[in-house]
């Protein structure tokens, strides 16, 4: 087992692509994507309830064994965080390698 | 007069709306799932696509139907000028131009629901009005987003805004793609492909409808319930949510009486004109206009607009075109 | 006799009510999605709701009518008191109770299959045994959650137990809501109405129905297969789960003779008060009585009595009520 | 970056407004919840595959940085793990706030 | 010549297939939910099956239709292995076993498309296709398997490889499960009991096929898209992609002309030894046999074989058999 | 709260029901699954549209307060990641214990 990060983010559904893009334009190992996630935060209740999925989130989470990617990463989402809302948060897991 | 809206509040697709509105208000957990929600609407889309070009396939285009056509693209594109100078007193920049998009462009499903009204009542109506329902679905999104461009001053907008991905989400975007090139297979296909498919597209389409607009009066109720920031807020958006419907329907109704078009496809365009898009429009403001809220723009379009276009709205534009002929 | 079991045996939703079950058997991971078949239920109820309503429409309702809906009624609310005792000496206090609840209510399916069977052997039925299935789904609820309260020690109950909350999850339930508003709009706009859906609502009805059995088949079969706790509690499964319904069935058998109703009407009043609810009272148990073992009522209603019922209840009713008439 | 908790509850479907209630009566700032979530423990197995998703289970998270919301939390969902089962992990994490 | 392959270009499946792929290429963001595509696809199966039941149940059956169905399962199990030989110098013996089963298999809703193209163009076509169809999906995956056995040494094939389980996977897959038993509930029913379900089979089988192969364009185009490995790697898929239906159809070609197979029935048992699994034996492959890479038989089968066999295949396998006639 | 491991596993959803299989042979106290993930890895993109499911993945949750149970399923899954891919990770978590 190897020391690693496990990053997870909450975002809006219509943003999923764009952060696939950027996670692979950052060379991540790898990541993982649920659909169809409903919510609540800041900017009220988050339901996946409609047609076009604009109201609903998308959880990802990424292991990444590697710290300066991993606040490559942090960076990279923190403006799409801002303007459109969502959560990110970090912690610490063992990969299995297998 | 009160004919027609009785006429319309007897129809089977509205009492399904009231049905489900009326779910959320007692609370009942009664609930479409949203996969089979987003396929009834893509079965509306694909039926009243491939219906409107095998109409266009069966008459023969001429002068009029371009000018309809352009005229519709035009009303699309002016509409979310004045909506936003009338909203930005109101609201912020980025959420009045937002709400000027969405009310420039259509709601597919007002559309469905007016032809299925109009079929109802026995007027007819033309194939090409649903190329002229396509060609509406973007332009206000280009317009709205450049009118909050030229408003907003330069410190809001310093990120990365690019135009030709703009462009490319509002023409893309799935429901506005899948009713042009249904519309395109319906008339290359012509009445003989339609024969295979008849059943499918017309004899279930009222169906579908009744149980499509049970789920839009679960979600449209919910909407307005999750409508935060007090009292105020939600007059405004209960005051502008009934205002903009009837002022583009004003614009459209002098239009199509001027320029004396038939009356469904004046119903048809006074109705595109009064409605407001709550999926391409939503879409593409999430990601090109991230900080206009949604909760504004989507509770007036979804929350209040269709609701109204479709108990009041409908039967209301053809008492008038009625009237006025 | 044999040709009424025979007719079932080879109708095509009976099939793949069987098919589904042979699937879990030879372990084939053949599986409906959840949403499509909750869809597929929901179709179910829109379009028997909407046919009882126009049915209803079209004819006059009288004393009778009123009569045998007060009946159902009764039944519904009676018949948890019995299933109650005889059960609490086999299960917990809690499990008895939900299980009475589960066997006054109802199973719409099973009305629904045994409606379809009834058309397929040409016996003719009353619109308005749709709205008598409505009024049954909820009193047992109520009458199970006050038996429970009324036998359960003081200790047990010490939680915020809301009579107000419970009769508001049991009325509200999402397919009592849609059945009983499908049924009101089908009333409303009567055979005009109906003919914009008549295809919908018609044609497509038992080939929804062979998919949807196929579903119930897997699901039931699945369930027997999860039922833990030895041979000793599948025993006592089996025996219950194949007694009330034959008991409940016995009740309303010589109520229905006593009263004279007509034979389509009798098979449905007694299918219904044999079946077994495995969607509105599970729910309501899962909020109103956790403590309940959701895998022993749904097991018994699910896996057993609703087989049970499909197979040879709804021939074997009719078989006797023909000879009873 | 924040420290905080991240609380993941696993609960019946059926018990999911209520629990979404509670949280928001409690001022959670936010929550992510993910449905249709199948599973098994003490009472059996539990499929997503029902009409009325009796069976089913619901996953919430909620990332929360006040230590005494985080007790009152725990607290307040104790009583329906106790009634209806599922469970609930807490875990360190920290927030990436932008 | 040309006339059959426009026929087919404007038909509305095959016009909804490409628009699919259209909407990967501009980027649209349309999408058929993933829940809703299957349940297509189990209608589809279901509906073919009961229809091909009931055909069987009508027509009687021979030693011709024997000798068929034994021929359409002998070409399954032959089919491998030379698709193996051929492909094993160009990929790992992993991925040419996987590809051989997957080729010596079948594609159902190639076949599908297939019936409704006959029927387009009015050949008619006999019932017992179907059991030939269903007895083709399973062999295949067999003897691929075995050909991986015996080829691969001794180190690699050190896991616990179960030709039970394997035989399990391959014959009790749910869509084979499926339509073999919607065809065997036809044949019990007969024309009476598809009487019941004929309009939802019949007439809304082309119209489900529409949205369905839309759906198909999504997913082929994107896993074409999603190719990775290089230039060389493409070349190769692409090569064997349109090699391998070409190959197998000839064969398939010269059998049908030698044993004066009729003309419809002939261009289904073309087109099924022509299309390759993207179902039954991809889900068996990755059970069975992990270490193959699903981006090579998959790219292969679903992202080329498919549209070849839909676009160019179907009418020209048909053209040629009416020359050959 | 009882200290615990939370076990996060993604697995292509074909072989869930053998992972599921195998965890109750070991004899977890439960687990939860969560179905029709997509995600990327080293064997490039897998998305949740295709019929099959063969592209999509399955996330399961173990909590597990036994220590060498958790080396078992750990040992237990390392084959079926190797041959078909997917991560497994290990945190610390605490389990609110009713
Ligand atoms: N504290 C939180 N814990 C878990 N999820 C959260 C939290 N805050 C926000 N979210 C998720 O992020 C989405 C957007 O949050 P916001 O931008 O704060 O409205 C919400 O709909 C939730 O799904
Ligand atoms: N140890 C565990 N790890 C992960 N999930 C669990 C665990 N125990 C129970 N669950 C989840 O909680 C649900 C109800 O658990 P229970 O009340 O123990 O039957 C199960 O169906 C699982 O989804
Ligand atoms: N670093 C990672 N973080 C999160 N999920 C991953 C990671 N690597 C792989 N996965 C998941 O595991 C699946 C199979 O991975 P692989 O076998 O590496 O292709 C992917 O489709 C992802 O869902
Ligand atoms: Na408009
Ligand atoms: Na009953
Ligand atoms: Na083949």
């Amino acid at each position: 087992m190897k020391a690693c990060k496990r990053i997870e983010i909450v975002i809006e559904h219509p943003l999923a692509p764009r952060l696939a893009k950027l996670l692979s334009d950052l060379g991540v190992p790898g990541y993982t994507m649920i659909d169809g996630a409903s919510g609540a935060g800041d900017r009220g209740t988050r339901r996946a309830d409609e047609l076009t999925g604009v109201s609903a989130n998308s959880v990802f989470i990424i292991a990444c064994d590697d710290e300066s990617l991993v606040k490559e990463i942090i960076e990279g989402i923190r403006p799409m965080l801002s303007t459109s809302g969502g959560i990110c948060l970090v912690s610490d897991a063992h990969w299995v390698k297998h | 007069m009160d004919s027609l809206f009785l006429t319309n509040l007897t129809s089977p697709p509205l009492l399904f709306f009231l049905l489900g509105v009326a779910a959320v208000l007692v609370r009942s957990d009664l609930d479409i799932p949203d996969q089979v929600a987003k396929f009834l609407s893509l079965y509306l889309l694909f039926a009243i696509g491939f219906k409107g070009g095998v109409a266009i396939a069966e008459s023969d285009l001429n002068l009029i139907v371009a000018r309809d056509l352009l005229l519709a693209t035009a009303l699309s594109a002016l509409m979310p000028l004045y909506v936003f100078q009338l909203l930005r007193k109101h609201f912020s920049v980025a959420d009045a131009a937002a709400a000027a998009a969405t009310y420039g462009s259509i709601s597919a499903v007002t559309f469905v629901t007016a032809t299925s009204y109009l079929d109802a009542v026995q007027v007819s109506w033309s194939g090409y009005m649903v190329a002229s329902m396509a060609l509406m679905e973007s332009p206000a999104i280009i317009v709205g987003l450049i009118v909050y461009y030229r408003t907003a001053s330069a410190g809001d907008t310093g990120r990365d805004t690019n135009l030709r991905e703009i462009l490319h989400e509002s023409t893309t975007n799935g429901s506005v793609f899948l009713i042009v090139g249904s519309l395109i297979i319906g008339w290359l296909v012509g009445p003989q492909g339609y024969a295979q498919v008849k059943v499918f597209v017309q004899e279930l389409f009222v169906g579908v409808l009744c149980l499509f607009l049970l789920d839009m009066g679960l979600v449209a109720a919910r909407r307005v319930q999750d409508i935060s920031g007090g009292r105020q807020m939600i007059g405004r958006l209960l005051l502008w949510g009934l205002l903009l419907p009837v002022i583009n329907a004003a614009l459209a109704l002098a239009l199509v009486t001027a320029l004396n078009i038939s009356v469904g496809d004046g119903v048809l365009l006074v109705v595109l004109a009064a409605s407001a898009s709550y999926i391409a429009v939503p879409a593409a403001m999430r990601l090109a206009l991230p900080e206009a809220n949604p909760s504004i723009y989507l509770s007036m379009s979804l929350g209040i607009t269709f609701p109204f276009n479709l108990i009041i709205g409908i039967p209301l534009y053809h008492q008038l075109l009625a009237w006025l002929a």
